[in-house]
């Protein structure tokens, strides 16, 4: 499986049966393939149960994806407007949303809207790591040019505080808890060695570390 | 019946240089495209646009960032569209981003009569930066304020003669916010409807907010 | 597919002392008369009701106040009920008034994450009272603030068993709002529809908002 | 004509066609036998549309006024929630608002929800007032007991200041301007001197004093 699979069907066993998930636009938008069928998905713009990508004559205009692509609606699905969409992402009724990011630190902050005198606006990203339970960044461990992005301080405009919950990357997941980073999946022939060097906080192993399907 | 249907040519004599207008639309679908014609067509310049996003480079709504109508805008993102990125950079429009949540509310506030609506959204970023921090029950929220236009373009799925709007899918988007949020309120539509063809309960912007249907 | 649809004792069992209640309806329309018997058979006592009023003495939601289940209301308006004055002034039950428009913005700001509204609604007049008010472009407001319950009763004329619901004509009432602004949502529904049968554009309370229908 | 015919009949000579008007219970629902067929009607629970009370076969129960009454709506009706309605009230686009009233004071102050020591709830009145650009007070001139309520300032718990416009009553319609109250209409056999005697502040008669039919 190539990376960016690799790193959604690890994303998609955080969700079960029942829950709305929200997915941002890139890597995230390929769990639904890897999911349990009865987990719905949210689009920003005003819709859970985006489906497949449409194709042929049964592409319409009316069901496009945060990311503008034309979908089919699952069976289930329900429209709203973006005000309501946003309500949703609020109440807390999510069970998770899914994003990329630029910079993780050690308490959980990100930054993945802005890097300093480049902004072209946060989209819905600064509500969702606001309202949804649980924030999952799916990323590769490092930048193209091997920089850290998991970093004891972010050091580009942020998205939010303290918000992120899990970093799932193609070397491994990494949980952000109260006692700092703890390593819980590793890919078969990586170490945890490899990854601490590639992170600049402290990294905990957890005790229970699982192997990552690569 | 006739009712809010408007000619073309009096779609266009509503614009005029120096406006704010609201726009519907996210990432160039349910947009308001015959509108976006018709205010290119009036030759309005100096505008300062409201809207989730600018569309791609002269596609949807970024065509009126491609002819240089637009002085200012109000978004949430506009990293689809090249042209935009590239005059913002160049000091030649200026920009207000909002997070798209907050960015919603700010509509409906302006569209209902409300002074403003506390959100978490943005603390402890640089989108609190001057903007009150309200306290209440012992948490930090962010008032975030009203937004209206001197005009809207809404795009419909479906119009009524009395202005009773209909959305489909996720075309519904920012539009019946939009709608609500500005003096006079343009609908392009999809279909023209007789009056009752769409359904009371169907019916999600009711004509009360309404001024003129570009006719077909 | 049985999806959130449960049985009448599940539901019962949802019900304890001292909870507090949301409950859709006005002026004994689009009242979940199904689930106010479900909490009468609970036995549950000391609610604290939010509700826009309590119907007339006995009947739909006013039947809560007559079986003094209720300890303290928030509502705009109880007139119709001569029960519930007759309890207020004998300080049997506690009740706080909120301007209706105003309590439609708080069951909203409880469902959708907000910290509150400003709104010029009661300015002057003794609903100010013990409320923050807060300087808009200077303009004067009332913060108005969330309200939440631990459980919501909705009447809708539709759901499917996602949870997704629809309504009809003025029964929609305050039913979409409390929907969303509760820990638990149950639902009445006059008419239990199968998955798609609705339609996506026709629903009007997403599922997700939606944890038990009560079935027939 | 009754006298609450009487009022309901001049109120709605301030409607024309393409209006949005909110009533209130009681008195004002009378005011749509007497408009102008293009003016809709707006009930605070949550439609446009009101059409007249329903009978028999035709009536349901999904279609009920601010009183509870069952009505059938008219072609063009459309429904929202409660919230919608009266984000419409506060939105600025209806014509007017027509209420009840126990007390209106010099300046426009009205009081129409509660008497000292009697408070039932105020419903949608304070949004009503706060949100219509224009309010409009259906009332007999003086209570049941002949008391004054046209008054140099209210005594009772005030719904909203300052926000009265035009005062209809059974003897004749009374306005609120800046230079204080200004008599309009008059019923034939009435003069200014009697509706004078009855209100406490003083009371200006309009250059052009209308009839105002019985």
């Amino acid at each position: 499986m190539d990376i960016r699979n690799r790193i959604a069907k690890r994303v998609a066993a955080y969700f079960k049966s029942g829950d709305v998930v929200n997915l941002g636009i890139g890597m995230p938008s390929l769990c639904p393939a890897y999911s349990d069928p009865g987990v719905m998905f949210h689009t920003e713009n005003g819709l859970i149960g985006v489906g497949p990508l449409s194709t042929g004559l049964r592409q319409v205009e009316s069901f496009t994806n945060a990311s503008g692509q034309q979908f089919l609606p699952l069976s289930g699905a329900s429209a709203f407007d973006s005000a309501e969409s946003f309500a949703i992402v609020r109440s807390g009724r999510l069970a998770a949303t899914v994003l990329g990011a630029l910079q993780v630190a050690e308490n959980g902050d990100l930054a993945n809207w802005a890097r300093p005198g480049k902004m072209v606006g946060m989209g819905g990203a600064m509500d969702l790591v606001t309202g949804a339970p649980k924030v999952i960044i799916a990323m590769e461990l490092c930048a193209r040019g091997g920089e850290k992005k998991i970093l004891k301080a972010c050091t580009f405009p942020l998205t939010g505080r303290a918000c992120v919950d899990h970093i799932v990357t193609e070397q491994g997941v990494i949980d952000v808890t109260a006692r700092g980073l703890v390593l819980t999946d590793i890919v078969d022939g990586v170490t945890p060695q490899d990854i601490a060097r590639q992170i600049e906080p402290e990294l905990i192993v957890a005790d229970d570390l699982r192997i990552m399907e690569a | 019946m006739t009712g809010k249907i408007r000619s073309r040519d009096e779609i266009v004599a509503q614009f005029k240089d120096g406006q704010t207008i609201m726009c519907g639309g996210f990432a160039n679908r349910g947009v308001p495209n015959n509108l976006i014609q018709c205010l290119l067509d009036s030759g309005a310049k100096h505008l300062t646009l409201i809207s989730n996003d600018t569309g791609d480079a002269d596609l949807t709504i970024g065509r009126l960032v491609h002819h240089r109508r637009v002085d200012r805008i109000v978004a949430s993102h506009v990293g689809m569209n090249t042209e935009t990125v590239a005059l913002i950079e160049a000091g030649e429009i200026a920009v207000t981003f909002v997070p798209q949540g907050s960015l919603m509310e700010r509509l409906r506030c302006g569209g209902s009569g409300l002074g403003g609506v506390l959100t978490k959204t943005g603390l402890g970023t640089i989108m609190q930066e001057g903007k009150q921090i309200i306290r209440v029950d012992g948490e930090d929220y962010i008032l975030e304020t009203p937004l209206r236009a001197d005009v809207a373009l809404v795009r419909a799925r479906m119009a009524d003669p009395l202005g009773n709007l209909a959305y489909r899918g996720t075309s519904r988007n920012t539009n019946p916010l939009v709608a609500k949020a500005a003096d006079v309120t343009l609908v392009d539509a999809d279909l023209l409807m007789e009056v009752d063809e769409i359904g009371i309960d169907r019916i999600v912007t009711p004509g009360v907010f309404v001024d003129m249907i570009l006719a077909h």
